[in-house]
């Protein structure tokens, strides 16, 4: 690796659910409360949006790491799609885990719309954590490389 | 590092959260005896007053009951800051507040010993 | 190629101080398909709007991206302004570099570079959408009120008054909530009850409403315009539709030993019970509890004095379906526990009291026929100490850490009252700060400091002590004076933080409306829309929402009507067209994507199809778009690709992702 | 039930009543009460400031020897429980803490939490059992009223001390029941005596410990009990109407052990 690790800047792809992180994500920002420029959020409906395939998508486009965010168990908007995440969730990150790519790259929160300080939090541990991992280059597509 | 600043992180104490509602000195046992009261000391080691607080007889008259900790609404601990303040008072070559050779005199026979080795701890170093 | 204009939003100083506007527009400007970029102090206002739909025109754009603030914000704003230009709602994207980007970064090259990003993914995301129309479902025009407090009748009143049925669902026996055991209220100190129970009467007699009395609600199903609620109704062993509220049964029924929680305890009730003399409705109920018919089969005293028959040991519990168009939670609050702050001695002492007891004690139906006695010895008392924010404002892991709001106002009124009713009774009030922002509230608590006397100390009480004579030394600090007072008293009076009811989280887990940390609903928007929940249909109606007074309960209670009315004159409601859809070709007819939909939107027919000349029937999932939420748990369970959502679909989050990653 | 047994420094001298009562009620209850063998004073207060390391380090070697032992520490002077089971606190909570004492007292293996710090009380109430003990009781205190005296160190800071509700306490009163007694309900029982600003100011803990016994008396209380040697002599020198004893006094006459 040519970049030393404190010059390091990860790739973070956060998918935030609709009603509840997406929502805790404005309010980390109405309150000023800062996480590094790293993470950029995706909004989906509910975390249950969230395809497998967007996440390999993601690492093989060169990120160093995904974060999915929803709603506490029990307070889903559509009532059950966080626990489909989390089943689906728990399955790949441990598959991704198996193929190299450290279950420490990947995450899943619950975060609630009135949790601003908690999605700040998550974020700067999450980017903390990936920051001292390094780079990803497992699974990257060598041909997305310029 | 200023005085503030020790007491601080001696104490680990946060004086931004106190609200002022006094309670400390409300719930303090030695209030009539201390120059300066539990919620003093909060506000003064806010301003950075520290030296006052350290010359002054109070921090000695702190029995570190921990009423004031226990009931702070704020979780402030004002006991804490008693404390450190004192420390930083005894700390320093020849500054005991009360030396060996004074103990004959105050001791009563009964007294047990453990309030002996507390007040040393408490007031010297 | 689709041809897409960006406007990037100054905010004014929000986005513009710490990211570079200009440079955004700049470097989107070159953005395959962007043919126009430009940028504005405020995007939002009439000019800002002019300025887009001037460029849709000019520009013949396809779609649009606005780089500014949460779409939680202005999304269906800048949708009409698009709508208005002629171009399809759905058309645009916003990238949101206020509230992610501007606002939590401080640096300008970070967060102008982050700002870019995001326009970039928004962009890649437009050239994907497709025109969406949205599918109307009908509205059910009945309304139900969840909560028979002040704020729940005020808001049943206003509905019924514009003509539309309304149902108010009361947990306990009758409606009218904790105002009922007020006695007097600020800042007219007119009497509780007389402006209360006309309105309970007007709710029993108003044809369009409905009251389930003595009933919870336990499941509800559905979306706005069209909620499916069941309704439990408990057990009360009294026939409603007998029961003539004559009373004789309370006054017979042989069990006495009942602590009367309309009176907080501090009296008995029997075990079959009228709350008090003007419930609504006014029909007795039998505690289960208590009483011994129900737990040991001997008694039966009710049954025999009842001269209408009405007593029915062998009820059930019964449900009830109901459908409603709009929902509003008013599930009020309650006094905390006190047991944490035991340094007041509420739990060692009989005249430690919380003030909800106090009004008690001074109301002409409480305990005391409206003297005001201590509880342990029936005393006058000639001392009394109001203790402030016992549990308030506190960061202790005790207690919580909003103020509760009320507290201030309704000391000063109790002191008054004791002040004016017994001249030779010395008040003492220990406060942190008085609160009294409100129309004639300070003038209030002044009336009660410079015309009657009562002593305010600035400082709080750190110990109450019950001394062996019966007084109770009061150690507080007071602040302005620099010392310590051991204060001998006879009552103390403690004003006990408020929270939400018990009953409000598991009832935001059945309606998924969001709570904040300390178990209030959350509002759509803290200033802009203050009396509705994000969840649409769902309506806040007071102290569910966050403490508050009777003025500010109903004042809410009646904006909360008024967004429900408007709800409930709309024949239709357009629904959400980001629903899910499925490719008949590809789907294989597996039923992952029925199994894991919660509302049951999707079906399976047999078609046929004409694949290489042949006519084939294939079994393919189908989805009801007035049914299907959006969620897009089933995109993900399918196997084949088939399934897939509209405005969030597979291709548009993986161009998302990959302008994300794209460097 | 083997426990390693700390006593302090005024067990050894002006509080042997309280050691020697706490054994013999511990032998007839069945617990092994086994002193350590290097125990040193606790330093009689827990300085609490992020900077004192030394004033400690007498509790961190019991608790070293404690766990090497496998057992767990059972104490009966208010302030050595107050000192030890704060000490315990930091070694698991404080890293830091932890870290300069690992380097300092080099221990063989650091100390991993499993030894825990018992007050006497607590065995009886926890492992004992009130309503067992009541019924070892052979000559209950029937008709005697009984004031408890808690005094500060027992149950502050509540959040480490943890042993009971800080401002309405109820294992002494459990405990006075257990033997017979009426517990005597007075607002000072968690009220601090002065403790030791009696060397230096004893008109200060005079005038503290005059308010405490004039409420208890007020009350009605024969008796007056303590777990604290320095809270007993306080109390004992304001001079109220009924005695000052320790707890493990009564315990001992109750159970009817004849040495007592």
């Amino acid at each position: 690796m040519q970049m030393v690790n404190n010059e390091f800047k990860p790739k973070i792809v956060a998918f935030c659910c609709n009603w509840c992180s997406y929502a805790g994500a404005d309010l980390a920002g109405t309150n000023r409360l800062q996480y590094p420029a790293e993470v950029k959020i995706i909004r989906v409906p509910c975390s249950c949006r969230v395809n497998p395939m967007f996440i390999l998508r993601a690492f093989q486009r060169g990120a160093d790491g995904v974060i999915i965010c929803g709603c506490h168990p029990g307070d889903c908007h559509y009532t059950t799609g966080n626990y489909y995440a989390r089943r689906r969730m728990t399955l790949l990150f441990s598959m991704l885990d198996f193929l190299g790519i450290e279950k420490e790259r990947t995450r899943l929160e619950w975060v609630s719309a009135a949790e601003g300080q908690k999605f700040a939090s998550t974020m700067n541990d999450f980017v903390k954590t990936v920051t001292e991992l390094g780079e990803n280059k497992r699974l990257e597509d060598l041909r997305c490389k310029k | 590092m200023d005085l503030k600043e020790q007491v601080l992180i001696m104490s680990g104490v946060d004086v931004r959260k106190c609200m002022a509602c006094g309670k400390c000195s409300g719930a303090c046992p030695s209030y009539n005896e201390m120059e300066y009261h539990p919620h003093q000391f909060v506000s003064m080691v806010k301003k950075g007053n520290i030296e006052p607080l350290m010359k002054s007889e109070s921090v000695y008259k702190c029995l570190t009951c921990y009423a004031c900790i226990e009931r702070c609404p704020r979780g402030v601990e004002p006991a804490k800051l008693i404390e450190a303040i004192r420390l930083l008072a005894v700390r320093p070559q020849g500054s005991n507040h009360i030396k060996a050779d004074d103990i004959p005199s105050l001791l009563d026979p009964e007294l047990p010993q453990q309030a002996i080795v507390t007040a040393f701890r408490k007031y010297s170093k | 190629m689709q041809r897409i204009g960006v406007f990037v939003c100054h905010c004014g100083t929000n986005i513009a101080a710490t990211v570079d506007v200009k440079a955004v527009a700049e470097a989107l400007k070159y953005e395959p398909g962007v043919v126009v970029s430009e940028e504005y102090q405020y995007m939002c206002s009439e000019a800002g709007q002019e300025l887009i739909k001037n460029a849709i025109k000019e520009n013949a754009l396809t779609g649009v991206v606005v780089c500014s603030c949460s779409p939680r914000m202005h999304e269906a704003t800048f949708r009409k302004t698009v709508a208005a230009a002629g171009l399809n709602p759905y058309m645009l994207e916003i990238a949101n570099i206020r509230e992610q980007v501007s606002w939590i970064h401080k640096n300008i090259e970070e967060a102008t570079e982050k700002a870019i990003i995001l326009g970039r993914a928004a962009i890649a995301k437009v050239h994907l959408n497709a025109p969406l129309t949205a599918g109307e479902s009908p509205v059910v025009k009945r309304a139900l009120v969840i909560g028979g407090g002040i704020a729940g009748i005020q808001t049943a009143l206003d509905i019924a008054e514009a003509g539309f049925e309304v149902d108010i669902v009361e947990k306990n026996p009758t409606i009218g909530g904790k105002m009922t055991q007020l006695d007097k209220t600020f800042p007219t100190l007119d009497c509780a009850a007389c402006i209360l129970t006309p309105k309970m009467v007007d709710c029993a007699q108003n044809d369009k409403i409905k009251i389930y009395s003595y009933s919870e609600v336990s499941e509800v199903k559905g979306f706005v315009g069209n909620f499916d609620v069941t309704i439990k109704r408990k057990a009360r062993y009294v026939d409603e539709n007998k029961c003539t509220g004559c009373g004789l049964c309370t006054e017979k029924c042989p069990q006495k030993k009942v602590p009367n929680e309309f009176n907080l305890g501090l009296d008995n009730r029997r075990a079959i019970y009228i709350p008090f003399a003007q419930a609504v409705p006014k029909i007795a109920t039998i505690d289960a509890d208590y009483c011994t018919m129900l737990k040991s089969g001997k008694c039966g005293v009710c049954s025999k004095v009842c001269t209408v028959g009405a007593i029915d040991y062998k009820q059930q519990d019964t449900y009830v379906n109901e459908k409603y168009g709009a929902i509003v939670v008013a599930t009020g609050f309650n006094p905390i526990k006190l047991d944490k702050y035991d340094e007041f001695a509420y739990s060692q002492s009989a005249d430690v009291i919380t003030s909800l007891e106090l009004e008690r004690l001074m109301n002409a139906a409480g305990p005391n026929g409206g003297t005001l006695l201590r509880p342990s010895d029936k005393k006058h008392p000639h001392r009394i100490a109001f203790i402030q924010c016992v549990g308030s404002r506190c960061d202790d892991g005790k207690g919580k850490s909003y103020c509760s709001k009320i507290c201030c106002m309704y000391t000063a009124k109790h002191a008054m009252l004791i002040r004016e009713k017994y001249p030779d009774t010395e008040v003492y009030v220990f406060y942190i700060d008085v609160r009294t922002p409100g129309k004639n509230f300070d003038e209030f608590y002044r009336r009660a400091v410079e015309e009657y006397g009562v002593n305010y100390i600035k400082g709080m009480v750190g110990k109450v002590l019950p001394e062996p004579d019966g007084t109770l030394t009061v150690r507080a600090s007071d602040l302005l004076n620099g010392t310590q007072l051991n204060l001998s008293c006879d009552l103390v009076v403690l004003a006990a933080a408020i929270e939400p009811d018990k009953s409000a989280r598991p009832l935001a887990t059945m309606l998924t409306a969001s709570m904040d940390t300390n178990d209030f609903f959350t509002e759509a928007h803290p200033k802009l829309r203050p009396v509705e929940s994000p969840t649409a249909g769902i309506f806040l109606s007071g102290a569910c929402q966050g403490p508050k007074d009777i003025p500010e309960t109903v004042s809410q209670a009646s904006a909360c009507a008024a967004k429900v009315i408007g709800l409930l004159a709309k024949n239709t409601l357009k629904g959400n067209p980001c629903v899910a859809h499925s490719d008949e070709l590809l789907c294989n007819g597996c039923s992952s994507c029925e199994k894991v939909c919660p509302y049951g939107a999707i079906s399976y027919s047999d078609k046929e199809f004409r694949i290489n000349g042949k006519m084939v029937t294939r079994r393919v999932a189908s989805v009801n778009p007035a049914v299907c939420q959006g969620c897009g748990a089933c995109t993900v369970a399918c196997p084949s690709g088939a399934m897939d959502l509209r405005g969030f679909s597979n291709s548009q989050i993986m161009a998302e992702v990959d302008a994300i990653c794209k460097w | 039930m083997t426990y390693s047994y700390y006593p302090g420094c005024t067990l050894k001298t002006k509080a042997k009543e309280l050691d020697r009562t706490a054994r013999l009620c511990a032998e007839a209850l069945g617990a092994n009460l086994c002193e350590l063998d290097n125990w040193q004073c606790c330093g009689g207060a827990y300085t609490a400031s992020s900077d004192e390391i030394a004033t400690k380090l007498s509790s961190v070697r019991a608790l070293l020897e404690a766990e090497s032992r496998e057992e767990d520490i059972i104490t009966l002077c208010s302030a050595c429980h107050n000192v030890l089971k704060r000490v315990r606190n930091d070694l698991i909570n404080d890293a830091n803490f932890a870290f300069k004492v690992n380097n300092y007292v080099k221990p063989e293996k650091p100390f991993e939490g499993k030894t825990k710090v018992i007050h006497f009380l607590e065995f009886l109430r926890d492992e004992i059992g009130f309503d067992n003990l009541r019924e070892k009781v052979v000559n209950p205190f029937t008709g005697k009223k009984i004031a408890a005296y808690y005094g500060c160190l027992l149950l502050r800071p509540s959040g480490v001390m943890d042993m009971d509700d800080p401002e309405n306490p109820k294992i002494l009163e459990d405990f006075i029941r257990a033997i017979g007694g009426e517990p005597v309900m007075y607002p000072y029982r968690n009220e601090c005596c002065g403790g030791y600003v009696a060397l230096e100011d004893k008109s200060a803990t005079v005038k503290k410990s005059e308010k405490i016994v004039a409420s208890a008396d007020g009350f009605g209380a024969d008796i007056i009990i303590t777990a604290c040697p320095l809270c007993l002599y306080n109390l004992e020198s304001a001079k109220g109407n009924g005695e000052v004893k320790y707890f493990t006094e009564l315990l001992a006459t109750a159970l009817g052990i004849k040495e007592a």
